[in-house]
């Protein structure tokens, strides 16, 4: 256990707790690019070069933006009177803790099998270039169709209703 | 090799060029189109001549006469197919026939055409068939010439249709095309099997040729099913073609309808040139025609020339029967033509290349004259082709009277001073001497007696008596081919014709009259050029066997012709227009009969024509209801599978499904309990099954 | 050596064409049809490129292109071009500007009806380069795309039945034969036509469809027989051979007459093209099975479609049927050519012959078929759509050049010697005659025949008393004439000089004829 | 010596680590790696603000500040004093911390970015092997520093303006990035000192940069002008148009961090002028093969004064975009052309060198440029004004 | 170094972090923040495994996580953007409001 690691897990686990707990949704919001800034910087250290960055990209330049933007648009905020339905509530923190319990156990007693750590390993953008060019060409294909068709939906799903039928 | 073999090509393509440039040309540049076609053909000529004057210092010389130009055209598999052209005593004849008569024919045109308006076409299409007509003369590769001899055709098919607005003409041009066309279809397959028979189509080319005796002896051992040798088939196959250009029976029927086009065109083409191409071929592929099978001796013939002298006879004598029936000058003329070209195959057939040639060309000459004094008369009566509407031209239009009895006697073989009697007598002589029958030569002999009556017949109405042309009935319609004629002169009276058509008219009558002696029995200069032999100046020929007495019965029969003529026409002149024939008043349904050509044209109709015409329908029909009716009802079919597909689908299949979806729904109901509407809700039921899945999984693990 | 992917560029060039014309197209209607024509102008250019530096002696396939393409089934993007595929390409590369020339002055949506010509040159250059079954196929059924648009929607006012009878018809054909051609690759594993080729000469095609498909109700040489026949039907059709030319009547006379042009000279080749590329090599067999019924169906192709021609009164259907008839000599050839000879030095020299004969005649028919439809076309134009043969008469004394110049191209149509027709026609009798003695003999009668309905259509329109309605009818202008002069010129050159062009197809003809010796 | 005085700075560096013990040597060689690029690039940006202050003075007609030093070279002196010594207001309702990490996040991110750019030969701070990506990666940042400066603010000016600079900014992005992909084909690499390196050589006097090509000139342009959407600057700065919504999303700022913000922005502009140098344009490298002598950070600066010159002129020349006509200009425009452009520079590798290529690829540009402006053009009919005057 | 279980242990966490949130948060856009977590927890995993693997240089991990973030960002554009949809249509994000699919 390292420092930099438990000092990267705590801020991941800080932001994303305070991301999932916070009341003003903007602060969740920022807590949230806190907490995956964290993760992409643990990507990098487990030698991610690639997959960090594309994390900072994606979640940090996009996801948390959108999801900004969709707050901001909704003007929403957690509703202010709790409407009674706290046993709601404790039960999910109940499953969540469960699952927790259930993956660590399951962590904590399956270990031992894997962890070799190697040496450093490779993983310049050339090769993940050209692995997706050959052997997961199918893959990045239909990734592309997916991504394609999302950026077609989400704009038909956002568009006014009243353009959308004109 | 000389200059000349190798240059020979210039003759048919000088006109080519003029008829290229000319068909450039404005329509207002009359004069250039006449001057380049004169002009060309001029050149031509002089080459022809030269090369005339080869041939004949090749004779002097002893050298063989025979010379040949090849070169290659294509090539297809591994083999190249080559064309060339020949000069030899008989191209060299021919030659200068060609370019001569239609050089005069050209200017004569000049006068004739001169108000029409589409003059620089006509020369147009004038120096083109000059050009293809050379071509077929030169040729020496039956590819080339039947080339040459279709555009002949095209060329005739324009001129005959030249005065198109005339429905009359458009449809003679059409049937001339047509008619010949039928001819030429067995010719083209004659070519194709000759080809595939011998590997080429070159008629001479140093003992490779199709001509030549390796090839023909070959053809002679090739049996085919039906008997005969392969020699045979292709010699009678080409022949068919020959029977369709020259007009021969049954496939004459053109030949007299193609007077539709103007009358240089009848003398040029279907009088002296094109359709004595025909003869001509026969003459050319004369190895191929005699060839026959080395058993027999000398004297027996082919079976292909039997054929050539068959039909040559039955021509010859059924063209005579029905030009005495005729009126107009140019349909007797027409006729007469179908009759002579009869002549000269009867010719080929019994008595060789010599004799056959020697009658084209002398036909050629008197027959283009008397075309061409027969256009003098039309356009001297204004466009009037009825004999009956003539009369007393004899001094009206001396030159013209003076030049066309010339011709007439010499069509008519008047014995010893005009070349229709050598050339025709040494016909007869052979068609006596022949071995297999003596009929072809009582038919020519009774042709040669129709020839002089028919033609003293025409003579009597044209030129004797008074001129019954100013008593043309209202009705009577001026022909529209040069409607601008009468308008021109001022008057209706006949008059004579200009310098530019007599002249060439002078010109003819003395060759006319003269040429014959270049063939007579004693000094048969012509026969030995053709044929190579030593001549040999023997009056003794005279006498010699059948020779004298043939002379003398063919003039007795001429001069019998020429008499009953002038006892039936000429004893009392011809009072009005509108008198019945005086042969006809003998036997009118006779007449009558003759005068239709014994309705041959109406037999092709009813027959022939008819059965295209239905054919055509049924192929229409078939292709309307039957192929297409079969698909409609395949398709029709399919269209039912599909409706029965449907009709089961909603009744039976659907109604089964029904029940299935009934109970699925009502299934649903129930389960629908399950769902709160709460998405964390689910997810919470999803979390939960996770767990579950997990827990298994170790557990399983662990055990 | 990566050279110059000369074949690709061509077909793109249309296709980039149409695309532009597109774009450009909007509302200028004059820049559409120029830019238009100069697309097809500049495929023009290119393939005479690749003619000139064609090797008239080379063996097998040229400027050949070879990509892995669908490498899981074995499908290669393979072209490439001999004589014949070079013959069509030059071909298309005429026809295309002809039909855009007597398509000048539709007005109606102008830039598509012009783009969608330039897509139909495209497929055209793809199936005739095309190496590998499954693209030609590709290019084969994508030619009916714009086929079908082109007719149905500019054509006359039966047009849309007549290009769904068009549509299903060919549709119908090319499904049969993609079915025949699955069965061989299922058994084969391949779609390569030059493979494909090999095996059938060694023998070994149809025994390995039979050994893959063996059906048990169904001897194999019926298998092979049903198998050969699907693959006929699909191109029979397209020719099209007698009982299945229904269609193409109605779709040439409905069709604008720039599409005729498309389909009578470009598309009808795609059929001959197919009988030859596709047929030949690999059915060689199954053809002389049945090969007198299929003399007998050539010959009542060119004796039927010829009296049906005569009955018809609509210019454009006769000449549609005149196209069926010429088209029947060039089945006629391709089917004696497939003649057991048993190696017979001469036969061979003769099947030589037919096999030229039946390159030269596509070609011939390509190009005066166009001519003729363009004159129908300039004809309704100036008529205001009329062309029935009664409307007219006379007109020769109002209209003589364009009378002369459709003349030259009738009478080059009905085999004139000196003009172009001949020669193919002489050819092919030449090598069917010794071959298939009495199928050569009764198709002659359809040469007559033509040549009767052509003179009379002559006649009919242009002879006689000018119709008093016509006397005002322009004649050709200055830039008709130009446009036709390099046309009949070629009539001209190929009737005088064919040596330029059997030069570059003899090589592939005697190639083609060798392949069928084994037989 | 050429080469001597190129690498001055890299020797130079090297030669003080030798005086440092090896357990610090990592840390100093940061130090002496990051410190002349945090002094070099504020440098710079006080120079642009003058000269885009007088340069624009000239462009409107008027001589721009002149009062302060020799010309008014003194200005932005003045100007940082100012802002140092003026008093930080922060809104009462705003969100203090949020208020306050905006700046400080934005200049962060814009000063990270410069890690991955060769300045010059051998000098650059971490050759990262996805440097491009990184380098988009961490520009991504701006964007939510943006919005937390817009939103922290509780104004609604403010938060329009964050709004409406970040639909701008994710809106050109994908342009940006898509432009520079073609590139990144090109060299085969994401690295940006191997981009550079691909780019190095001549053919003849010719360099061969990317930009020479059909793609490359399309990418650059492509890239020039989401750059300039991305910095916010004329003609897109419909998120700060004056006239409109003030500042934008820092109007609540003050003082030192307002300063910030103009820092941070104008870092972000020359940050991105670098890329587009690095790629397009050759990094480093000198123009003309006889030019080498000339250090190779001189290049690199004077490429990037053209450009920042290039920025101002545009400023000074062409009026403000409506939102819509960004947003179509943006989605309709540049993100199809850009993809047709990637399609182009795969044509151009397929096909062998040669005069072919360069006219089927600039034939696939130019007309898709064509059809694609004629499509953003579809409906609206451009006419000439009258204007009428009273009478 | 640190062991893979940490590592794991981390990425249950915050597997469970996001769960939790997803459970009980009422906001559409918390939830949906929540299921990106998740799949983070599992990208770490992946990269985790690929990192402490037998065969890194086959990139498995590595593609995955690409292609996880791929799916991630198209999901996130979808949901938010029918989050906007719905809140058009019923002028709120609250999750216990839209329950009109209650059966």
């Amino acid at each position: 256990m390292t420092i930099t690691f438990l000092l990267l897990a705590a801020t991941t686990i800080t932001g994303t707790a305070a991301a999932m707990s916070l009341k003003n949704l903007v602060h969740c919001v920022l807590a949230l690019t806190l907490g995956l800034v964290s993760l992409a910087a643990l990507y990098l250290q487990l030698g991610a070069q690639f997959v960090g960055f594309t994390q900072i990209l994606v979640y940090v330049g996009a996801v948390a933006i959108l999801a900004a933007f969709a707050i901001m648009m909704t003007r929403s905020a957690e509703p202010a009177v709790l409407t009674g339905s706290s046993s709601f509530r404790v039960s999910g923190a109940l499953i969540a803790l469960v699952v927790f319990a259930v993956l660590g156990w399951a962590v904590w007693s399956g270990t031992g099998a894997l962890a070799v750590l190697g040496p450093e390993p490779e993983a310049p953008v050339n090769e993940i270039g050209v692995a997706l060019m050959h052997r997961f060409v199918l893959p990045l294909e239909i990734i592309g169709l997916l991504l394609t068709a999302a950026l077609i939906g989400a704009g038909i799903l956002a568009m006014d209703e009243t353009r959308r039928t004109k | 090799m000389n200059w000349i073999v190798r240059n020979l090509w210039l003759v048919p393509v000088l006109p080519l060029l003029a008829a290229g440039i000319s068909a450039l040309a404005k329509r207002k540049s009359r004069a250039m189109a006449a001057s380049l076609a004169i002009g060309s053909m001029a050149i031509s000529f002089l080459l022809s001549v030269w090369a005339f004057a080869h041939v004949l210092l090749l004779r002097s010389n002893g050298q063989a006469t025979q010379q040949v130009f090849n070169f290659r055209w294509f090539q297809f598999g591994n083999e190249w197919l080559s064309l060339g052209w020949i000069l030899n005593p008989l191209t060299a004849v021919m030659l200068v026939m060609v370019t001569f008569v239609g050089m005069l024919i050209f200017i004569y045109s000049v006068g004739y055409m001169e108000h029409d308006d589409n003059f620089t076409r006509f020369f147009c299409f004038l120096a083109l068939f000059a050009s293809a007509m050379l071509g077929v003369v030169i040729a020496n590769n039956l590819l080339l010439l039947f080339m040459c001899w279709e555009i002949v055709g095209l060329t005739s098919y324009l001129l005959i249709g030249f005065w198109y607005e005339k429905p009359s003409a458009a449809a003679a041009s059409k049937k001339a095309f047509i008619t010949t066309r039928i001819g030429d279809l067995p010719f083209f397959l004659g070519i194709v099997w000759l080809y595939a028979q011998s590997g080429t189509l070159l008629f001479y080319n140093n003992g490779a040729g199709c001509l030549e005796s390796t090839s023909i002896n070959h053809l002679l051992t090739q049996p085919t099913p039906l008997g005969f040798c392969s020699a045979t088939g292709i010699a009678l196959l080409v022949f068919c073609g020959a029977i369709g250009k020259s007009g021969q029976f049954p496939l004459h029927v053109w030949l007299p309808d193609a007077m539709e086009g103007p009358t240089p065109v009848s003398a040029l083409i279907h009088a002296a040139t094109m359709v004595a191409a025909g003869v001509f071929l026969v003459a050319r592929v004369y190895p191929l025609m005699s060839a026959h099978s080395g058993i027999a001796t000398e004297l027996t013939t082919s079976t292909a020339l039997q054929a050539v002298t068959w039909i040559g006879a039955i021509t010859a004598l059924f063209g005579a029967v029905i030009a005495v029936a005729q009126f107009d000058i140019k349909r007797i003329l027409a006729y007469s033509t179908v009759s002579q070209l009869g002549y000269m195959m009867m010719g080929l057939g019994v008595g060789g290349v010599a004799v056959g040639m020697f009658h084209l060309i002398t036909h050629a000459f008197f027959k283009s004259l008397l075309f061409l004094g027969a256009g003098s008369v039309i356009h001297g009566c204004s466009g009037e082709q009825d004999i009956r509407r003539m009369g007393g031209l004899r001094k009206l239009m001396p030159f013209t009277f003076a030049t066309y009895t010339v011709g007439m006697l010499a069509l008519c073989g008047f014995p010893f001073f005009f070349s229709g009697f050598w050339s025709k007598d040494e016909i007869l002589h052979a068609a006596h001497s022949w071995n297999i029958s003596q009929a072809p030569y009582y038919m020519g002999a009774f042709a040669a007696l129709l020839t002089a009556f028919y033609m003293s017949r025409q003579m009597f109405y044209i030129f004797g008596g008074k001129s019954r042309l100013t008593e043309s009935s209202e009705g009577h319609s001026h022909s529209p081919v040069s409607p601008d004629h009468s308008s021109h002169h001022g008057s209706n009276s006949p008059h004579e014709s200009p310098k530019v058509m007599t002249v060439p008219l002078m010109l003819l009558a003395p060759v006319a009259l003269l040429l014959g002696f270049f063939g007579t029995p004693a000094w048969p200069w012509f026969q030995s050029f053709l044929d190579a032999t030593q001549l040999a100046v023997d009056f003794g020929a005279l006498s010699e066997g059948s020779m004298l007495p043939v002379m003398l019965s063919s003039s007795v029969i001429v001069l019998l012709g020429l008499g009953i003529g002038w006892w039936i026409y000429g004893r009392r002149p011809i009072k009005s227009a509108e008198a019945p024939d005086n042969l006809g008043k003998l036997s009118p349904p006779l007449f009558t009969f003759l005068g239709h050509a014994f309705y041959v044209d109406a037999l092709y109709g009813a027959t022939v024509i008819n059965l295209n015409t239905q054919l055509s329908k049924i192929s229409d029909w078939l292709d309307r209801w039957i192929w297409n009716g079969a698909v409609k009802t395949v398709t029709n079919i399919v269209l039912g599978l599909a409706h029965l597909d449907n009709f089961l689908d909603t009744h039976v299949v659907n109604s089964g499904f029904d029940e299935g979806c009934q109970s699925v729904s009502r299934s649903g109901q129930i389960l629908s309990l399950l769902q709160a509407g709460r998405i964390q809700g689910y997810l919470k039921i999803v979390a939960g099954a996770g767990i579950a899945f997990t827990l298994l999984l170790l557990w399983k693990a662990k055990i | 050596m990566i050279t110059f992917p000369w074949i690709t560029t061509l077909t793109a060039v249309p296709l980039f064409g149409a695309l532009t014309v597109l774009a450009l197209g909007g509302r200028n209607k004059v820049l559409a049809r120029w830019t238009a024509l100069l697309f097809s102008l500049i495929s023009l250019v290119l393939t005479l490129i690749l003619w000139h530096s064609f090797s008239t002696v080379a063996d097998g396939y040229q400027f050949q292109e070879l990509h892995r393409w669908i490498p899981s089934l074995n499908v290669d993007y393979r072209v490439g071009i001999d004589g014949l595929g070079l013959l069509m390409l030059l071909l298309s590369c005429i026809v295309v500007p002809i039909g855009m020339l007597a398509s000048w002055h539709i007005e109606k949506r102008v830039p598509l009806y012009f783009s969608l010509m330039l897509v139909l040159q495209s497929c055209l250059f793809g199936t005739f380069t095309a190496l590998n079954f499954f693209h030609w196929f590709i290019f084969w059924e994508l030619s009916l795309v714009p086929a079908f648009f082109l007719i149905k929607l500019w054509g006359g006012p039966n047009s849309a039945k007549a290009a769904m009878q068009f549509l299903i018809y060919t549709m119908v054909g090319s499904v049969a034969m993609l079915m025949s051609f699955l069965a061989i690759y299922l058994a084969t594993k391949t779609f390569d036509l030059t493979e494909l080729g090999q095996l059938a000469q060694n023998d070994k095609l149809m025994p390995a469809v039979i050994g893959e498909l063996g059906w048990h109700l169904f001897t194999p040489h019926h298998t092979a027989m049903v198998i050969f026949l699907g693959a006929f039907l699909g191109f029979a059709v397209k020719v099209p051979l007698l009982p299945f030319h229904t269609w193409l009547p109605s779709a040439y006379s409905e069709a604008p007459s720039g599409t005729t042009i498309l389909l009578t000279g470009a598309m009808s080749k795609m059929g001959l093209y197919g009988f030859l590329r596709i047929l030949l090599p690999l059915f060689g067999a199954q053809m002389q099975q049945i090969l007198t019924p299929l003399l007998w169906l050539a010959v009542a192709t060119v004796i039927f479609s010829a009296y049906a021609a005569l009955a018809q009164t609509d210019l454009k259907r006769i000449f549609a049927y005149s196209s069926i008839n010429h088209l029947g000599y060039c089945l006629l050839g391709i089917f004696a050519v497939v003649k057991i000879t048993g190696g017979d030095a001469t036969l061979t020299a003769q099947k030589y012959a037919a096999m030229n004969g039946v390159f030269l005649q596509m070609f011939n028919h390509g190009l005066t078929a166009a001519t003729l439809f363009w004159f129908v076309a300039m004809l309704e134009q100036r008529t205001g759509g009329l062309r029935g043969l009664n409307d007219f008469g006379g007109l020769r004394k109002v209209i003589p050049v364009f009378t002369g110049l459709m003349g030259i191209t009738i009478f080059s149509s009905l085999g004139l010697p000196g003009l172009n027709g001949f020669i193919g026609e002489f050819l092919i009798f030449e090598g069917t005659f010794p071959l298939v003695t009495w199928a050569a003999a009764l198709s002659v009668l359809g040469l007559m025949i033509t040549a009767i309905f052509f003179l009379g259509t002559l006649q009919r329109v242009f002879y006689g008393p000018l119709e008093e309605n016509w006397a005002h009818l322009p004649d050709l202008t200055l830039s008709e004439r130009l446009a036709l002069i390099p046309t009949i010129g070629l009539m001209f050159t190929l009737g005088l000089y064919p040596q330029f062009i059997l030069g570059v197809i003899n090589h592939t003809a005697i190639q083609m004829a060798l392949q069928l010796r084994n037989f | 010596m050429p080469e001597m005085i190129d690498q001055i700075f890299v020797l130079l560096k090297h030669w003080l680590l030798a005086y440092v013990p090896a357990a610090l040597q990592p840390i100093v060689s940061a130090v002496l790696s990051v410190v002349p690029v945090l002094v070099a690039f504020p440098l710079l940006f006080a120079i642009t603000t003058v000269l885009e202050r007088k340069g624009l003075g000239r462009m409107q007609n008027r001589y721009g500040p002149n009062r302060v030093g020799p010309f008014g070279i003194l200005q932005p002196m003045a100007d940082g004093i100012k802002s140092l010594t003026k008093e930080d207001i922060i809104p009462r309702t705003a969100d203090q911390v949020v208020h306050f990490l905006a700046p400080v996040m934005l200049v962060i991110a814009s000063f990270v970015v410069y890690s991955v750019l060769p300045i010059g030969k051998n000098m650059v701070l971490a050759n990262l092997n996805a440097g491009v990506l990184f380098f988009f990666a961490v520009g991504s940042m701006v964007e939510l520093s943006v919005f937390m400066a817009g939103w922290s603010s509780r104004s609604k000016y403010s938060l329009l303006g964050a709004m409406r600079a970040i639909a701008q900014m994710i809106s050109y992005e994908m342009p940006l990035v898509l432009a520079s992909v073609v590139v990144i084909m090109a060299a085969g690499s994401l690295s940006t000192v191997a981009i550079v390196n691909m780019q190095a050589g001549y053919t003849g006097i010719w360099p061969r940069w990317y930009v020479f090509t059909p793609w490359g000139l399309t990418g650059f342009v492509i890239f020039m002008i989401a750059a300039t959407a991305e910095s916010n600057r004329c003609p897109f700065d419909m998120p700060e148009g004056e006239s409109e919504i003030i500042a934008g999303y820092y109007i609540e700022y003050s003082g030192f961090k307002f300063a910030l913000f103009f820092l941070g922005e104008y870092l972000g502009m020359f940050a991105t002028s670098a890329m587009a140098i690095t790629l397009f344009l050759g990094g480093w490298a000198a123009p003309f093969s006889f030019l080498t002598w000339i250090p190779s950070y001189v290049w690199f600066f004077v490429k990037l004064l053209i450009i920042i010159m290039a920025f101002i002129w545009v400023r000074g020349t062409l009026p403000r975009l409506r939102m819509d006509q960004l947003m179509n200009f943006a989605w309709k425009f540049m993100l199809p052309l850009s993809i047709i452009n990637i399609v182009g520079a795969g044509v151009w590798h397929l096909i062998p060198a040669g005069f072919t290529r360069w006219l089927i690829d600039s034939l696939l540009v130019i007309v898709s440029c064509v059809l694609l402006s004629r499509g953003i053009r579809r409906g609206k009919s451009f006419h000439v004004r009258t204007y009428r005057f009273a009478s | 170094m640190t062991p893979m279980s940490g590592y794991l242990l981390l990425s249950a966490l915050l597997f469970s972090i996001g769960l939790a949130g997803a459970l009980t948060r009422r906001n559409a856009i918390l939830v949906l923040i929540g299921i990106e977590l998740m799949l983070n927890a599992a990208n770490l995993n992946f990269i985790a495994f690929w990192r402490y693997g037998p065969h890194p240089e086959a990139l498995t991990g590595i593609m995955f996580a690409i292609f996880s973030i791929s799916v991630a960002a198209a999901e996130a554009a979808v949901g938010l953007s029918i989050i906007l949809a719905v809140y058009r249509h019923s002028k709120t994000t609250d999750l216990d409001q839209m329950n009109s699919m209650k059966g």
